[in-house]
């Protein structure tokens, strides 16, 4: 109930904007009350989580959609956990454009689409039937498509959006197949009767296809990725972080729902696809993010990379559960949604503080920012947060997630099938490449853009945000440390959530208890978050005061040093495209055909030298614009039928008709 | 509570340790090399003179400059209180297996290549790109590495495993040699020794982590010049305990065991030194963008062993 | 009260209608304007023939005035009002054609072909109207269409499409005791059809010079 | 009486035949395009009176069952609000001095007789009849395109009316193979072409008789119904002619062409045996959505782009009913009302658009949602409306056929899915276009001020707030319907 109205005021909420969208205050407040709306419905949702332990899932029907099955909504624990995330990244999003809303270009056209937007992920979380679950999807997709055209007179965005929207529908269209075979050929759409329905050969796999294609371009996986680096950044910055931090949870809440809950059976190879598609989705991402100066692009592609990560646990926790191995798959589960609920708070803070750059230089080129950190502490500090978290490091979110899917991922060798024990070794190496590659990808960024001297007089005269903009990026940031500092009690939680989608309780802390991580026994592996920074702790007092005693107190200012080459022009710096040249040379060179190119002035002329990196993007190249010139080949085709004399018009009726007749004549 | 007193005792072994046995790798070095050379104590002079000197920090550097000696530092001393030197029968032996040991180490990389750039300077960039070059290989190789024994001895626990070593679990093994290869291959790459960094070279086109560094004087560059060396100490360790566990106490053994394990491991230590030494000196730095390939190498032979554990099942 | 006409009646049925499709050959022959108009003129006489004697033979009058329409109207009419038109606009006398004359016959041949290969498994009981009839029909059909498509020049194919009526009009008297509403629409259609290509004659006169189709499509529909 | 005319339908006809007559020989337009708007608005309430009361029993001409009597409505609907647009429309073109006061009055003449002419092909129960009167509607509507005088507007008139006698020729003799197909069964006479007892006695029929039959009607009525590809008239009239004929060619005259081929496909259906019609119509429309959706990315006229998009959903429609089966028909009829809504909205924009830009040219528009808001956003929720974006009504007979087609022919329905994906790219290309961007100047008519302006608009917010309520929620006594009809289509 308490729900139902949070979610109903974000429509009125979007009228509102719409309304009096021409006072300043009016978005303010606007964005206040959808953060109101977001904690009552995360709220709702815990309270769900928490008090669920008897309760059925309560299932509400509405007299609306399809006339025979009308529109079914159902709040079950893996809903009440998506939503809780999803909600809290909201509110934190809405504080931040509480600051934020005006300063962006054409605010007037975001503000009512924000609540739409997150009105249409909780109702797309709802949905217990295919039809209102499309028709919330294809919401969400659409007011997301209008808010990436907010900023409508540039090119580019126009661009991003088309591709966006075509994707997105092309993904509909899958899901739709898929759904029409979950129901058979009923026209019963409801979930209750998908899950009662066990599909088993052909139509089986055909669904798991069809998902991994539908929800599969909505999460960003590998090629149909194309859209999401385009569309992510085109948005405002709040939104982007909804984008990129939440929504493509929800396509992963669609992966989910579907292959644990409503498909029934289970084929061993889908797990192997899965885990083979989220690797090289992994991998190709963070390289991807590596080239990109573009810092909203880059992380957005980072965002490919992590969706990777997630979609291999996915597939492991099914290979796990074809195997009978309950516990790993629920090992890996809990894994893959832990990795989803950090991903949702870190990149959402990343995205912020993308924002708040983008807001106090007007740059989102790594190559003319440098020295943030000191003019922005706040935003420098929490954006280091979420780098560091991002780059999984200890204590931080990100690493405890890391480490349950590897250690999900050092059981996969348990597996029956060969595939699996060659393959998983294999995934895992990917894995482990892309971590690391994640780590040497946000060094870039955060040095590039945050040390240093600055490159431009935007970033040399940039200023700190405004207090809302602030607290909503010291939240994130706490929030990462959170989930960090406390692994077991988190994925215990999830552990909860799990249980119901694979029936089996998982304990995180079987090993030895409270707070050692150790989902897999004691002897086989063991990880204390609280522990570790503790005694961390202590040892860095200890260096301290060791430091004290032994040393001396004196510091001096000077100069930079640097071999004696010291100049002081901030040029001299390593540029992102420096940084990222070494990678780019080890992986780059066959992967995106990177050259680099130098020209040289004539001697006597003035002008620079001119050092250029090209690259070219294969998905790209070899599967979206080769798509595009089909299509145009054949318009050009068809379209001459559209002048031709009445005639051959005339003809052309005639010989269909003949051509029927002949039918008709040879059937008998 | 002996495991805290034994932590306590380890840990501080560790930090006392590593400045000698630096000193005695340099020490090695060039005797082999023709030259007297200096004191293997000569480390802890070093240290302690620089401590003395007042910290030059530059007008651009930012806090992070400033605090990132002390994170690298404790983050890699963390690591290295981790695995079983003498005795497994530590505090925070469950508390980090090598997946975390490798993430720390991670952070202590992660600060230091920052710090690189903090300053603005092109050799900073230089360091801290090269460097991320690396560990984006050898971080993934350690995992492998990782995996692989995990698979024998079904534990990512550097003391698990020593136990199951020493319960005479991993035989002459191929994969457990190729996970010990590509170990070492990493361990020379994440301590910039050669053929991948020259750890006494300042020559701009060669050096990778000294070029990061180069800002630093006074107490920071003790601080880090005291992580280098402690990441010696905990590589040297890593090795021994998991494939030369011998000697390392077992918790369920009486304590004096521990004291002929610390023995063991001093030995066990200088012999490796005097090994690294003779490496080093018996083969060349090798052009920067060969070390992909170098670690490239290290990688696939992890991936070799886990895949040869199946083989060594299969018959 | 139904009456079973005897098997002769079919016979000379059969023939007017065989008289009608032989036109419909010869309208396809024909290489010059004034002969395609006099044979459509013979082929609408031929129509009203087989019209009335169907009356006769069914007991059914309307169908005399179907026949009466067809005399006047297509048989007279409509040959005069072309011809008139000819002469008025100055279209030059000779059929251009799209499809040779001997192809064309061809074509023709095989589309009666079809038509007799489409009416065979239908037995005769279950109809009102014989096989033969019902083929030739349709092959009348089929030849005015094939006529519109193979000639350029507007009047013939004006032509063509009244032969395709009379095949129509064949198929409907025949049928037996098919309801007068039929023939009326058909009589509506003819005469609309006429006011309504005079208009586009005069229309296209006021900016063309020529009746030929081939400028009508000047315009390129959605040029780019 | 001996047409046996029923009373309801004596109303529903009779307003649009008297007031062909009046305002053919009313003088002034101003006046004429008021009582337009009043006669049609009569006849929308002599057609809603059809819904309260139960069904009547059908004569030998006409019938009232619930197949037509939504359409009736339906019709009668769009025809009072393309009323109301046209009034808005015409005094926009006479100031501008595109039309004169002879043109006026001929043009509302024939709007009314067009009209009728709809609805007595829809009321007919006598397939005589109803032939007689969709060929009515086509000599109505050729007036009516070549009403501007333009050589295009000729040619496309003549195109028109060529290809159409023809199909209606086919029509005819499809007819006439029905009813000897009926007669030995039936008798001699009316009762034989009268469709309520056709579909009775339909399993006595000779199939292959039937089976011929429904080739040439196919071919007729497709003609009509604009399936590819037998389309070619299509795009031309719909973008020569007054923008208000559009809307109602679009959104009433192709429906009613495809219902008149439906209801033969029930005799098909119900006599059985004979050769099914469902992959003829699968055939059709899918060749229809394909080629349509490649046309429209060569389309720079925008009243051209949404005739091929036109000609795209009837695809859609027949493929729906070929497939068959409760699921797809009751989409192709939820189909073809939303359709006719949507589309018509959308040609109404498509006029106000053109008016002010003073070009069909989709190039030189752009940037409507800042130039004029209102216009542009409701434009823009029509097209996404159109290309089948949810919750729009469209969205939910999409989702039915396509669903419910994969389900039984996954092979058959992968081209119709792609033939939308890749319409959907041309028209989303378009619409991003004109609704984004900075605008560019506009050369069209001196802006019409409040009133007008408003009056131009409302139609269009009505048509889209019906196809929005339908996305969302569908009345039971429409759904009962449909799902009657849907049985008797097999």
């Amino acid at each position: 109930m308490l729900i139902a109205a949070a979610a109903l005021s974000l429509l009125v909420l979007a009228m509102v904007a719409v309304v009096a969208g021409r006072f300043p205050v009016v978005h303010r407040m606007v964005y206040g009350a959808t953060m109101v709306a977001a904690l009552v419905l995360t709220g709702g949702a815990l309270d769900h989580l928490t008090g669920m332990s008897a309760g059925e899932a309560p299932t509400t029907v509405l007299p609306i959609g399809l006339p025979w099955l009308q529109a079914h909504f159902r709040l079950d624990t893996l809903t009440a956990f998506f939503m809780a995330m999803i909600n809290a990244v909201a509110a934190l999003a809405s504080l931040f454009a509480i600051g934020y809303g005006t300063h962006v270009p054409e605010h007037r056209r975001v503000t009512p689409l924000f609540p739409l937007f997150l009105f249409g992920m909780n109702m797309v979380l709802l949905a217990d039937d295919a039809f209102s679950f499309l028709v919330s999807w294809e919401f969400m997709s659409l007011s997301s498509w209008l808010l990436v055209l907010s900023d409508h007179r540039s090119e580019t965005n126009r661009e991003a959006a088309r591709i966006y929207l075509i994707m997105a529908v092309a993904g509909t269209f899958c899901l739709l197949a898929m759904f029409g075979l979950l129901s058979g050929y009923g026209g019963d759409y409801t979930f209750a009767t998908m899950r009662h329905t066990e599909l088993s050969g052909l139509p089986a796999h055909l669904v798991v296809v069809l998902l991994l294609f539908g929800a599969g371009s909505k999460a960003g996986l590998v090629p149909l990725h194309a859209w999401l680096p385009l569309a992510h950044p085109a948005a405002p910055s709040h939104v982007s972080a909804l984008m990129s931090g939440v929504m493509t949870k929800v396509a992963l809440y669609a992966i989910i729902r579907v292959l644990f809950d409503l498909n029934g059976g289970v084929v061993w190879w889908w797990g192997a696809v899965m885990m083979v598609v989220g690797a090289v989705t992994a991998v190709v991402g963070v390289l991807y993010a590596m080239m990109q100066t573009d810092l909203k692009r880059l992380l957005a592609y980072s965002t490919v990379e992590n969706v990777g990560i997630i979609v291999v646990a996915l597939g492991l926790a099914l290979a796990f559960l074809d195997s009978g191995d309950r516990l790993s798959a629920a090992l890996a589960l809990v894994a893959g949604l832990y990795h989803a609920l950090n991903h949702s708070f870190f990149k959402s803070l990343l995205f912020l503080g993308a924002g708040a750059v983008l807001g106090s230089t007007h740059e989102r080129n790594l190559n003319t920012l440098g020295g943030l950190l000191k003019r922005m502490p706040i935003t420098g500090t929490t954006f280091l947060v979420g780098a560091a978290a991002i780059s999984a490091l200890p204590p931080l979110n990100g690493f405890v997630s890391e480490w349950l899917v590897f250690q999900a991922l050092f059981r996969g060798p348990a597996l029956p099938h060969w595939t699996m024990k060659f393959g998983i070794p294999v995934v895992g190496a990917l894995l482990a490449l892309a971590a690391a590659l994640a780590a040497a990808c946000f060094v870039r960024a955060y040095g590039i853009a945050f040390l240093g001297r600055a490159r431009s007089a935007a970033a040399a005269h940039a200023v700190e945000v405004n207090a809302p903009m602030r607290w909503a990026l010291l939240a994130l940031a706490g929030i990462c440390v959170v989930l960090g500092v406390l692994p077991v009690v988190v994925s215990t939680a999830l552990a909860f959530v799990v249980n119901p989608l694979i029936d089996v309780q998982m304990n995180p802390a079987a090993g030895m208890g409270w707070p050692w991580l150790s989902p897999t026994g004691s002897v086989k592996g063991s990880y204390s978050a609280t522990v570790v920074i503790l005694v961390g702790g202590l040892l860095l007092l200890a260096a301290r005061f060791a430091v004290r005693v032994w040393g001396v107190r004196k510091l001096r200012r000077a100069p930079a040093w640097d071999c004696g080459h010291a100049e002081d022009i901030a040029n001299a710096q390593y540029t992102a495209d420096s940084f990222a040249q070494p990678i780019r040379r080890v992986f780059g060179s066959t992967l995106f055909a990177a050259r680099e190119e130098v020209e040289m002035p004539m001697p006597g002329d003035m002008e620079p030298a001119r050092h250029r990196v090209i690259m070219r993007d294969p998905v790209w190249d070899f599967l979206y614009v080769p798509i595009g010139v089909a299509v145009g080949r054949i318009a050009d085709l068809v379209n001459r039928l559209q002048f031709q004399t009445v005639r051959r018009y005339l003809l052309l009726m005639f010989l269909t008709l003949v051509f029927l007749l002949i039918l008709v004549a040879v059937r008998r | 509570m002996s495991a805290i007193v034994w932590q306590l005792l380890h840990a501080l072994l560790m930090v006392g340790l590593a400045p000698l046995v630096t000193g005695i790798v340099r020490l090695a070095k060039s005797r082999l090399q023709g030259r007297r050379g200096p004191s293997p104590l000569q480390p802890y002079r070093d240290l302690y003179r620089l401590l003395q000197k007042e910290a030059i920090v530059a007008d651009s550097a930012s806090w992070l400059f400033r605090v990132a000696p002390y994170l690298i530092f404790t983050a890699t001393w963390t690591g290295a209180a981790i695995v079983p030197a003498f005795t497994s029968d530590m505090t925070l032996v469950p508390a980090a297996d090598l997946i975390a040991l490798v993430a720390m180490l991670g952070v202590a990389r992660f600060f230091t290549a920052l710090a690189g750039m903090d300053v603005g300077t092109a050799f900073g960039g230089i360091g801290s790109s090269r460097e991320m070059m690396i560990a984006s290989l050898a971080e993934p190789a350690m995992l492998m590495m990782t995996f692989s024994l995990s698979l024998l001895a079904g534990t990512t626990a550097p003391a698990g495993i020593g136990a199951f070593v020493l319960k005479g679990g991993i035989h002459l093994d191929v994969s457990a040699g190729l996970a010990l290869l590509s170990l070492l291959m990493v361990a020379i790459a994440e301590n910039g020794r050669i053929p991948v960094d020259n750890p006494s070279t300042h020559l701009e086109l060669t050096m990778v982590h000294e070029a990061m560094v180069l800002e630093y004087s006074g107490r920071h560059l003790a601080l880090i010049e005291a992580a280098g060396m402690v990441r010696l100490l905990l590589y040297m360790t890593l090795i021994a305990s998991i494939f030369a566990p011998w000697g390392i106490a077992q918790p369920d053994e009486p304590a004096v065991f521990a004291v002929t394990g610390l023995l063991l491991f001093l030995v066990k230590v200088v012999l490796m030194a005097v090994a690294l030494a003779v490496f080093e000196t018996s083969i060349a730095k090798m052009r920067v963008f060969r070390v992909a390939d170098f670690l490239g190498g290290a990688l696939l032979l992890a991936l070799l062993a886990t895949i040869f554990i199946y083989v060594s099942e299969a018959v | 009260m139904t009456y079973e006409p005897l098997a002769y009646e079919f016979d000379v049925a059969h023939m007017i209608d065989a008289m009608v499709l032989m036109f419909g050959f010869q309208l396809l022959y024909q290489r010059r304007m004034q002969s395609v108009l006099r044979s459509f003129a013979l082929q609408a006489v031929a129509l009203a023939a087989a019209a009335a004697w169907q009356a006769h033979v069914q007991r059914a009058p309307h169908l005399y005035a179907t026949a009466a329409i067809a005399l006047v109207f297509k048989g007279m009419i409509v040959p005069f009002a072309l011809n008139w038109l000819v002469v008025k606009l100055g279209i030059h006398r000779n059929v251009e054609t799209a499809l040779g004359i001997g192809p064309s016959m061809i074509v023709g041949v095989a589309l009666v072909a079809l038509s007799i290969l489409l009416v065979l498994p239908v037995t005769g009981k279950a109809t009102a109207l014989t096989r033969e009839s019902l083929a030739l029909a349709m092959s009348v059909i089929l030849l005015g269409m094939l006529m519109m498509i193979t000639r350029h020049n507007a009047v013939t194919q004006v032509v063509g499409f009244m032969a395709l009526e009379n095949g129509l009009i064949l198929a409907a008297v025949g049928a037996k005791g098919m309801p007068l509403v039929v023939e009326i629409s058909i009589a509506f259609s003819v005469l609309v059809a006429m006011i309504l290509f005079g208009i586009f004659f005069f229309q296209i006169r006021e900016r063309f010079d020529s009746l030929d189709l081939r400028y009508l499509e000047y315009y390129r529909g959605d040029r780019q | 009486m001996i047409l046996g005319l029923l009373p309801q339908v004596a109303w529903i006809l009779g307003f649009p035949l008297v007031g062909a007559l009046v305002l053919a020989l009313l003088p002034a337009w101003r006046w004429a395009a008021w009582g337009n708007v009043v006669i049609s608005g009569g006849t929308l309430v002599a057609a809603a009176m059809l819904l309260g009361q139960p069904l009547p029993r059908p004569t030998r001409m006409f019938l009232i069952d619930p197949f037509n009597i939504y359409l009736v409505v339906l019709t009668a609907f769009v025809a009072f609000t393309t009323a109301i647009f046209s009034a808005a429309y015409i005094s926009r073109e006479a100031k501008a001095g595109q039309l004169d006061a002879k043109h006026l009055r001929f043009y509302h003449g024939m709007y009314q007789a067009f009209v009728f002419s709809m609805l007595l092909a829809l009321t007919a129960n006598n397939i005589g009849l109803m032939w007689v009167a969709v060929e009515a509607a086509t000599l109505t509507t050729v007036l009516m395109v070549s009403l501007y005088r333009t050589r295009a507007a000729i040619e496309a008139a003549w195109k028109y009316f060529i290809l159409c006698s023809v199909g209606i020729g086919m029509a005819l003799f499809g007819t006439t193979l029905v009813y000897l197909a009926a007669q030995p069964v039936m008798g001699e006479g009316e009762l034989a072409m009268a469709w309520s007892y056709l579909v009775i006695a339909a399993p006595g029929f000779q199939p292959d008789l039937l089976s011929l039959a429904f080739v040439f009607l196919l071919v007729g009525y497709g003609t009509k119904t604009g399936l590819a590809p037998l389309h070619a008239w299509l795009p031309d009239a719909h973008a020569e002619g007054p923008t208000p004929i559009s809307a109602v060619l679009s959104g009433l005259l192709l429906n009613v062409a495809l219902y008149a081929l439906l209801r033969f496909k029930m005799i098909m259906a119900a006599n059985g045996q004979s050769m099914l019609p469902g992959p003829l119509m699968i055939a059709m429309g899918l060749s229809s959505v394909s080629l349509a959706a490649f046309m429209l990315y060569r389309r720079g006229d925008i009243k051209r782009l949404f005739a091929y998009s036109s000609i795209e959903h009837m695809g859609i429609i027949t493929f729906a009913f070929g497939i068959g089966g409760a699921v797809a028909n009751f989409a192709g009829l939820m189909h073809m009302t939303m359709h006719s809504l949507t589309k018509s909205a959308i040609f109404f924009g498509v006029g106000i658009i053109t008016q002010n830009a003073g070009t069909k040219h989709m190039d030189s528009i752009r940037g409507l949602t800042v130039s004029h808001p209102a216009l542009g956003w409701a434009f823009l929720v029509a097209v996404l409306a159109i290309a089948g974006l949810p919750p729009m009504g469209i969205f939910m007979s999409e989702f039915l056929v396509v669903s419910s087609a994969f389900a039984r022919e996954p092979l058959l329905t992968l081209p119709l899915a792609f033939g939308l994906m890749v319409g959907f790219g041309a028209l989303l290309h378009r619409l991003q276009g004109l609704s984004f961007g900075e605008p560019l100047p506009m050369r069209g008519h001196a802006h019409p001020g409040f009133a007008l302006s408003a009056l131009a608009l409302a139609p269009m917010f009505a048509h889209i707030a019906l196809v929005l309520v339908a996305g969302l929620y569908l009345p039971a006594q429409l759904v009962d319907w449909f799902q009657r009809v849907a049985g008797l289509l097999g």
